[in-house]
C-alpha cells in the first residue's frame, strides 16, 4: 500500500475513483489517499507520514523539493479553473475577455463574492488574478467572503449566499447543490491549474516507499493514465488534460 | 374550619413485587378524635397511614374521604417517620409549605420565628437542616407540618427519637390540637404514650387490621390474644 | 513533537500582543457559546426533571432516545439547520444563514440533549429523597420542578458545564451554519481547522490552547461563585 | 427541504440494500467508539469516584479543570495526537498513524474527561450516603471505589452513555488522525463531512440518518440490558 | 480475644462553622462495661459516638486507645442513628462486611443465614434493604454491625423505632454480649431501657460531659440538678 496526499479539488473531481482501481490492477499498489488541504498536503509530505504528494500549487511545491522533502516534480496533467456564480449574473462576467475583467466587473459591481481563504492552491491561484487586476483583497468589505474552508464547503456557502465564485471545473461540476449558480466564465489560459507529483525523500525519510511511489509515477505518466485521463468526462466534458512527458 | 373528613376503606391492598403488604382491609376513621395505630414492627402502620394520605397508591380496593380529593389532600399534613429534611436552612424548611400556599413574607416570618422557638430551634434558623441531629430534624418536621394548621396530620412515631422534655411537649401540644379539632393519625411504639394520646385503637398485624377499638376499651380488655401479647411484649401467636 | 512547543509559544505571543483578530473571534467563541448554554438550559433543566419525577407510558423509551441523542453527529445537525435556513429553505426568508444566530441554532439543539440526560440523571436521586414530602405537600408540577433544580442546583453544574464544553469545542456544525467567514462567523474552532488545512500547525494549535485556557477561565469563574465543594456532607 | 426527504429515502436505501460500504463504515465507527468507551471508562469511572471520596490540597482545582477539560476541542486533540504519532513524532516508529488505533487513542483523550466528570457529580451523592458506613467498616479505598460504582453502576450508565454519544458522533480528531482513508480509516461521521463537501447532501443526510439509528439501537440495547427505570424508589 | 481496648479523650473539642458542638472533653473509657450516654436532644450523644469511633474528626484536642488505631478500627462497630442501607438486598447488606475481610462463602452464608434469623428477616433475605420499614431496617443495621463480632459497640439509640417484643430481644442479646466481654458504647432516650442496660452512665449537655458515674449511683442519686431534671422529663435549667 501506498499513502498519497491529494487536495479536496483533485479527490471531488472523482478523477481517483477511475484510477485508483486501475492502479490497483496494473500494479498491484493499493493506494491510499488523505484528502486535505493543500498546505496539510504538505505538511504531511514534510513529516513523512505520505509516500507521495499530488497537489497544484507551483510556490508550495518548489519550496518543498528546495527543503530537500521531495526527490523531484513531475508533472502529470492540469484542469482549469472557472467562474461560477448567479444565473442573474449581475457583474455581467459571462462575456468578459479574461479572468482579470471577470474579478475587475466584480469588485466594481461590489457582487457577493466567495473566496477559499485557506491558502489552497485555488485560494492562491485567485489571489495571483486579483494581484494581476491590481487589487488586493485585504481591503474589500462586505462582499468579499473570506470562508476559510475546502472547495466543497466554500461552493456550499457560495451556493447559499448565490455569490460568485472561482473554482475548479472539476470540483464545479461534481458539485451537487449548485442551486442557482451556473458557470459563467472559463477558458483563460491563466485559468490552467497544473497537477504535479511529488514522491517524498527517502533520504530524509527511509520507511517511504520509494519504490511503490516510483512504479506509481511510472503508472500516472503512462499511456494508460493518459486514456483514463483524457477520457474522464463528467456530465459530457472532459476534466483533465494530460500533460505528462513520458519516461523514455 | 371547614367540612369535616372522615374517610373509608374498601378491600384496600398494596402489593409490592408480588407480596402483599397491606391489606385487604376495610376500614372507617371519624371525623374527629385522636387514632393511634398499633403494630408491630412491618405490620403496615407505615404503608396505612401513607395510603389514608394518598402518597402510597392502592393495589386494588377503594379509598374514600368525605370531602373531595383535592380538598382532602390541601387539609392534610403528613409526620413521615424518617425526617425528610430539605437541602436548606431550618428556617427555609418550616417557610416552605406556606411559601407553596404563596403566604405573605412578614406572615410566614412571624410564624416561622413562633414555630422554631416551640420544637427549641429558634437559634438555629440559620444552620442547615440536613446536619441537625436525629431528634433536632424529627421536632422541625413536625413543626413544618403543623405550621399550615391543618385540619388532619398524620404522625408516624414522631417522638421516636425525642428525649423526655421534647415528648411530654409534643404531646401535649398534640393533644390542644386535637381538643382544637384537628384529626389526628398517629403511629407508635411507646405504649405509654399510647395510652396517654389516644382516642381510640387500631391494632395491626402483618398488614391486616386486627382489632379496633375505643382507646379505653382497648387497654383495658383486649379482643384478641395477638394484641394481649402485643401490649405484654411477648412474641405473637 | 517541537510544534507543540512552537503552538504554546503561539499561544503565548497572541494573548500578550493582544492580537485583535484573536480577540474577535474569541470573544465571538465565547458570544455563541454562552449564548446556547444559556438556551439550552432553559428548556433541557426543566424538561430533564420533568423525566425524572414524572411517570408515563414511554417513559424508558423517551430517556434512551435523549441519552442516544447525545451522539447527535454534529455535521448533521449542521446541515439539517443549513438546510433549514438557507434561501431556499423554509425559513430563508429570515436571512439567519452564516450569521452568529444560526451557530447558536445549532449548537443548542446538539448540547441540549446531553445537558438534559445528565439533568434527569442528577434528579432521579433528588426526586426519591424528596418525593413523598413533595407528593405530602400537595406541590403542583411546576413547584416539584422547580423546588428540585433549586435544591439541586450545584449538581446541577455539571450539567451546564459539560454543555458549554460541548458547545465551545465543536467545530462541525458552526462550520456549515456559520461558514467561518473572516470577522463575521470565525470562531476560534473554525479558525483551528483552517488553519490546520493550511498546514500551520503552529498556529492552530496556538489557538487551540487559548480555547482551553478560556474554557479553564470560564470554569474557575464558575466554580468560584458557586462554592461546589462546600457542599455535601463534610 | 426535500433533500431532508431525500435523505431519508438515501437512508432508507443504504440500510435495506445492505450497502457493503455501509456495513463496512458503520462496523468501523462501532469498533472505534465503543473500544474508545470502554478504555475511558476503565480510567474515568475509578478516576471521579476517587475524585469523589478523596479529599486533598487541590481538590476544586483538579475537578474544575477536569469540567474545563470536557471543552477540548476535537480538532486541537487530533492535531496533538497526530504531532506524536507522526513519523517525525516520538511515537512514529509504532506506525499508528491513520489507523484506528489512533482514531481510538484521540477519542479516548476526548471522552475521558466527560466520563469522569458526570461520574464525580454523581459519585458524591451516594458517598455522601455511604461516607459513615464506609469508615465505620473501615474500608480500604479501594473497596470505597469499588463499593461505590458497583452500587452506583445505574447512574453511571448516564455517564458511560454520554461519552460513547460524544464518541459516536465526533469527526474533527478522527479525521486528522484517521485520515479518512477510503476501507481503512473512514467511519460514518467522516464519510458525511466527505460527501457534504461534495454537496451531495442526500446521501450526507442519508449517513447521518443511519448514525442516528446506529445510536438508537446501542442506547435501546443497553437500556436494555441494564433495566434502569425499575431503580429508584418505586 | 485479643488486647482489652479503653480510650482516653483530652480537651476534646468539636467545631462546625464556627460554633462549638462539642468538648471540650475530658473523660476516660474503661475497656469492659456497658456504658449509656445519657443527654437532651443535641446534647451531642451522637457526636461523641462518632469521636471515639472515629467517623468523626476532632476539631481540637486528643482521642487515644489502648491499642494501635488502626487494631482499633477494626475491632470496633457502629449502629448509626440513622440506618444506612446500601442499596442492595438484605443478605448483601449482612454479607458486605464479611466481604470486605475476605470471609469464606460458606462462612458468610451461615453466619448470614443465623442473624437475618435472629431479627426476623430471615424470609426477606432478597428484598432491597431500603424498602424494609422502618424497624426492620434498624434492625438488619444492627445485625450488621454484630456479624462481624467486634470487640466494641457503639449504637445509637439502636431501639427508638422497635416494637416492645423486638426491644426486649435486642437488649438480652446486648447484655448477652457485655457479659460475653464485648464493650458497649450506646446512647437512648428510653430512661427505663438505660436503667435495665447501664453499668455506667455518661451524661452530655450542651456538648459537656456533666456527670459520669456508675449506672446504680446515678440512678439512685444524681449529683446534678440538670441530670435529676432531665430524668424527670423536665425543663433543664
Ligand atoms: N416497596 C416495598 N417493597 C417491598 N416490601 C415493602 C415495601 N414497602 C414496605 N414493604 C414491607 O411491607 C411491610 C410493612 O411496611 P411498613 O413500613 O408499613 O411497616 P411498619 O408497620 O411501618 O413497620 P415499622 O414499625 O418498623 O415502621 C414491611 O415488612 C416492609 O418490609
Ligand atoms: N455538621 C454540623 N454542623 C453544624 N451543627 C452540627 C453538625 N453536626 C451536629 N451539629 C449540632 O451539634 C449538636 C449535637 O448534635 P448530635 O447529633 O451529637 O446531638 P445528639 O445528642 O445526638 O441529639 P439527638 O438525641 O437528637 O440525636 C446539635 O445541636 C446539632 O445541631
Ligand atoms: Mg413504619
Ligand atoms: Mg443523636
Amino acid at each position: 500500500t501506498l499513502r498519497l496526499a491529494v487536495t479536496t479539488s483533485f479527490h471531488n473531481s472523482g478523477l481517483s475513483d477511475v484510477l485508483l482501481p486501475a492502479i490497483q490492477a496494473d500494479t498491484q499498489i493499493e493506494v491510499q489517499l488523505l484528502v486535505v488541504g493543500t498546505g496539510q498536503a504538505i505538511r504531511l509530505g514534510e513529516a513523512g507520514d505520505v509516500d507521495a504528494i499530488l497537489v497544484h500549487s507551483r510556490k508550495a511545491e518548489d519550496a518543498f523539493l528546495d527543503a530537500g522533502h521531495g526527490t523531484h516534480r513531475r508533472e502529470i496533467m492540469y484542469n482549469d479553473f472557472v467562474f461560477v456564480g448567479p444565473a442573474a449574473d449581475s457583474a455581467k462576467v459571462a462575456d468578459a475577455g479574461d479572468a482579470i475583467t471577470v474579478l475587475q466587473r466584480i469588485r466594481q459591481a461590489r457582487a457577493t463574492f466567495v473566496s477559499r481563504g485557506d491558502d489552497s492552491g485555488t485560494h492562491k491561484k485567485e489571489l495571483s488574478l486579483w494581484a494581476a487586476a491590481g487589487a488586493d483583497p485585504a481591503q474589500f468589505d462586505r462582499w468579499y467572503n473570506a470562508v476559510g474552508a475546502g472547495m466543497g464547503a466554500s461552493l456550499n456557502t457560495a451556493s447559499a449566499l448565490n455569490a460568485y465564485i472561482m473554482a475548479d471545473r472539476a470540483s464545479w461540476l461534481n458539485f451537487g447543490n449548485k442551486g442557482d449558480l451556473r458557470l459563467l466564465f472559463a477558458g483563460d489560459p491563466s485559468l490552467f491549474n497544473q497537477y504535479a507529483y511529488i514522491p517524498v525523500n527517502p533520504q530524509r525519510h527511509p520507511h517511504v516507499k520509494a519504490d511503490a511511489a516510483k512504479r506509481l509515477e511510472a503508472w500516472l505518466t503512462s499511456a494508460t493514465a493518459r486514456k483514463l485521463i483524457n477520457g474522464y468526462t463528467v456530465a459530457g466534458e472532459q476534466l483533465f488534460t494530460f500533460n505528462a512527458t513520458p519516461t523514455d | 374550619m371547614s367540612a369535616p373528613m372522615s374517610v373509608v376503606l374498601e378491600q384496600a391492598v398494596i402489593t409490592r413485587r408480588g407480596a402483599r403488604i397491606l391489606g385487604p382491609i376495610d376500614m372507617a376513621l371519624g371525623a374527629t378524635g385522636f387514632t393511634i395505630v398499633l403494630g408491630p414492627n412491618g405490620a403496615g402502620k407505615t404503608s396505612l397511614l401513607k395510603v389514608l394520605h394518598g402518597v402510597e397508591r392502592l393495589s386494588s380496593g377503594r379509598i374514600t374521604w368525605s370531602v373531595p380529593e383535592h380538598a382532602a389532600r390541601e387539609a392534610q399534613a403528613y409526620v413521615f417517620q424518617k425526617p425528610i429534611m430539605l437541602r436548606r436552612s431550618v428556617q427555609h424548611n418550616l417557610a416552605f409549605p406556606l411559601q407553596l400556599l404563596k403566604v405573605g413574607k412578614p406572615e410566614i416570618g412571624t410564624r416561622v420565628a413562633d414555630w422554631s422557638r416551640r420544637i427549641g430551634l429558634g437559634d438555629a434558623l440559620d444552620r442547615p437542616a440536613k446536619r441537625l441531629s436525629g431528634g433536632e430534624q424529627q421536632k422541625l418536621a413536625l413543626a413544618r407540618a403543623l405550621i399550615r394548621h391543618p385540619q388532619v396530620v398524620f404522625l408516624d412515631e414522631p417522638c421516636a427519637n425525642l428525649d423526655g422534655r421534647s415528648t411530654r411537649e409534643i404531646e401535649s401540644l398534640l393533644l390542644d390540637a386535637s381538643k382544637a379539632g384537628t384529626r389526628i393519625i398517629m403511629t407508635t411504639h411507646d405504649i405509654g404514650q399510647a395510652r396517654r394520646l389516644a382516642s381510640d385503637v387500631v391494632f395491626l398485624l402483618n398488614g391486616r387490621v386486627r382489632e379496633q377499638a375505643a382507646a379505653r376499651d382497648f387497654f383495658a380488655a383486649q379482643q384478641t390474644d395477638e394484641a394481649r401479647a402485643f401490649l405484654n411484649g411477648d412474641i405473637i401467636e | 513533537m517541537n510544534e507543540i512547543w512552537a503552538g504554546i509559544q503561539a499561544a503565548f505571543r497572541l494573548i500578550v500582543t493582544l492580537d485583535p483578530d484573536l480577540v474577535e473571534i474569541t470573544l465571538r467563541s465565547l458570544q455563541v457559546s454562552l449564548s446556547a448554554l444559556v438556551i439550552a438550559s432553559l428548556f433541557a433543566l426543566p424538561f430533564g426533571t420533568w423525566l425524572a419525577i414524572r411517570r408515563f407510558r414511554f417513559r424508558r423509551l423517551t430517556i434512551a432516545t435523549l441519552n442516544a441523542l447525545m451522539g447527535l453527529p454534529p455535521v448533521v445537525v449542521g446541515l439539517i439547520v443549513y438546510l433549514l435556513l438557507s434561501r431556499s429553505g423554509p425559513f430563508g426568508v429570515l436571512g439567519l444563514l452564516f450569521t452568529p444566530t444560526a451557530m447558536i441554532i445549532a449548537q443548542v439543539i446538539i448540547i441540549t440533549p446531553l445537558i438534559a440526560s445528565i439533568t434527569h440523571q442528577a434528579m432521579r436521586e433528588l426526586w426519591a429523597e424528596y418525593h413523598d414530602l413533595l407528593i405530602s405537600l400537595n406541590t403542583t408540577k411546576r413547584q416539584r420542578i422547580a423546588t428540585l433544580i433549586w435544591d439541586g442546583r450545584r449538581t446541577l453544574l455539571t450539567a451546564a458545564l459539560a454543555g458549554f464544553g460541548r458547545a465551545i469545542g465543536e467545530v462541525g456544525a458552526i462550520m456549515i451554519v456559520g461558514g467561518n467567514i473572516d470577522h463575521a462567523t470565525r470562531v476560534l474552532t473554525t479558525a483551528i481547522a483552517l488553519e490546520t488545512g493550511k498546514g500551520d500547525f503552529a498556529l492552530a494549535l496556538g489557538l487551540g490552547f487559548v480555547l482551553i485556557a478560556l474554557a479553564l477561565l470560564v470554569n474557575f469563574a464558575i466554580h468560584a461563585l458557586s462554592r461546589t465543594e462546600r457542599e455535601g456532607r463534610w
